[in-house]
């Protein structure tokens, strides 16, 4: 299955991109799997990939929580924020 | 929001502007945001009060002079939350409307960045409401901005609470 | 307000402006109030945040259709106790600049009676200041207003709290 | 000694003017005397004079309290306010 995933802000420059189509394997399907993929494809996102916090279709995941991903998900990485 | 023909809160071409309820107004853009339209937005005969709350540029941070800020939103999750702050605020409160507007994109000193206006019958709830709509947002809302110094050196910022 | 060359807030012939502090604005004014004037009265580069109040006239009371107000006021003792909360208020929290006009005379719906517009580097001392002013205004500042409803009926209000 | 004496709102339409100036004989000078004095200049004045706020040279005071007055004082009828 493929989900895409947007950088922003800190992340986006570490990433060098703002947005990469992933490809998940099999039992890969979860943001705990996409993490360590992520890290896999962007080494230089490996500082941040564990802790940042991830939306899942325009919805908070919590930290820690390891939520199903399926086929056409979104994903972002959300840097702390600072809007306002 | 320049005035003009064509010029409403929903013509803004490099922006996107949705109703949350027929009384609602919540919009990330990238032109720049103007309090007239935003009061406009929120004023009626039925409303006795209308707070705003400006979030503007700063010249300095830290002691050093910035030249201007940078926004960048994730924009469809920002209209979302923004979406859910003006339904949170309506359980709280008896309000009449809400407009929360948000700026992306290049953001010069004394510029806003963020307008947020809420009327109501009495003053007590749109001065509690405008309160909780930007505490609300600085804690939930997918928008970050980087400060630009004089000599160019940029950081990516943080809200403290 | 109206713009244009000699209406700044200090040059209204049927009005008086005086300034509290060099930071402060209150006036007395039977011109018709501008929020942009008054924002603007109290940005500045140092400004991260601007909180704004108007008390606007509503079309009914109690069930009956209002057609106007009619605001009266002694305009002296209404600055020096307009002056008086902005003392007040910057001994309770830190605040850049404040702004503070009321309209005296024929106020229609939708016009605003009173507008109150308060900088602050940080967000929460103008949105804690601007609610202290405004309660403050009502309970202490000589002015009165009569409504005048459908029918031409008409009655001195008098503030509740 | 003289003052002058300011109606506003409904006061002002009892008085019938928006202006006085009172003389005030030897030991009336306080602000008792004078809401006494007001009632005999305008008896329509009588149903609220005596609890009336007033203000001495913009000045509240407080009630109950019996100011002194001097002459040139300006005081004020300071009905019910409504501003805001």
């Amino acid at each position: 299955m493929k989900v895409k995933v947007l950088f922003f802000a800190s992340c986006r420059e570490l990433a060098g991109t703002k947005e990469i189509a992933v490809t998940l394997e099999g039992a890969e399907n979860s943001t705990e799997a996409l993490r360590k993929k992520l890290v896999e494809l962007l080494p230089a996102l490996e500082p941040v990939a564990w802790g940042i916090t991830l939306a899942v279709n325009h919805e908070y995941t919590d930290p820690g929580q390891n939520v199903q991903l399926k086929d056409g998900d979104e994903v972002a990485l959300i840097p702390p924020i600072s809007g306002g | 929001m320049p005035e003009g023909a064509g010029n409403s809160p929903q013509d803004q071409s490099s922006s996107s502007a949705t109703a949350t309820s027929p009384h609602d107004l919540v919009m990330v853009t990238d032109q720049p945001l103007e309090l007239s339209a935003m009061v406009a937005a929120v004023a009626g005969p039925k409303c006795g009060a209308i707070s705003t709350f400006l979030g503007v540029t700063r010249d300095t941070h830290n002691g050093k002079t910035v030249v201007r800020l940078e926004y960048e939103g994730y924009a469809p999750m920002a209209e979302k939350e923004l979406r859910k702050i003006c339904e949170q605020a309506r359980q709280k409160w008896s309000i009449e409307k809400i407009a929360i507007a948000h700026r992306l994109g290049v953001t010069a000193v004394e510029e806003a960045s963020v307008i947020i206006a809420v009327s109501s019958v009495h003053r007590r709830e749109s001065l509690e409401a405008v309160q909780y709509c930007i505490d609300t947002l600085k804690a939930t809302v997918p928008i970050w901005y980087l400060e630009v110094y004089e000599g160019d050196s940029r950081v990516w910022k943080e809200n403290a609470e």
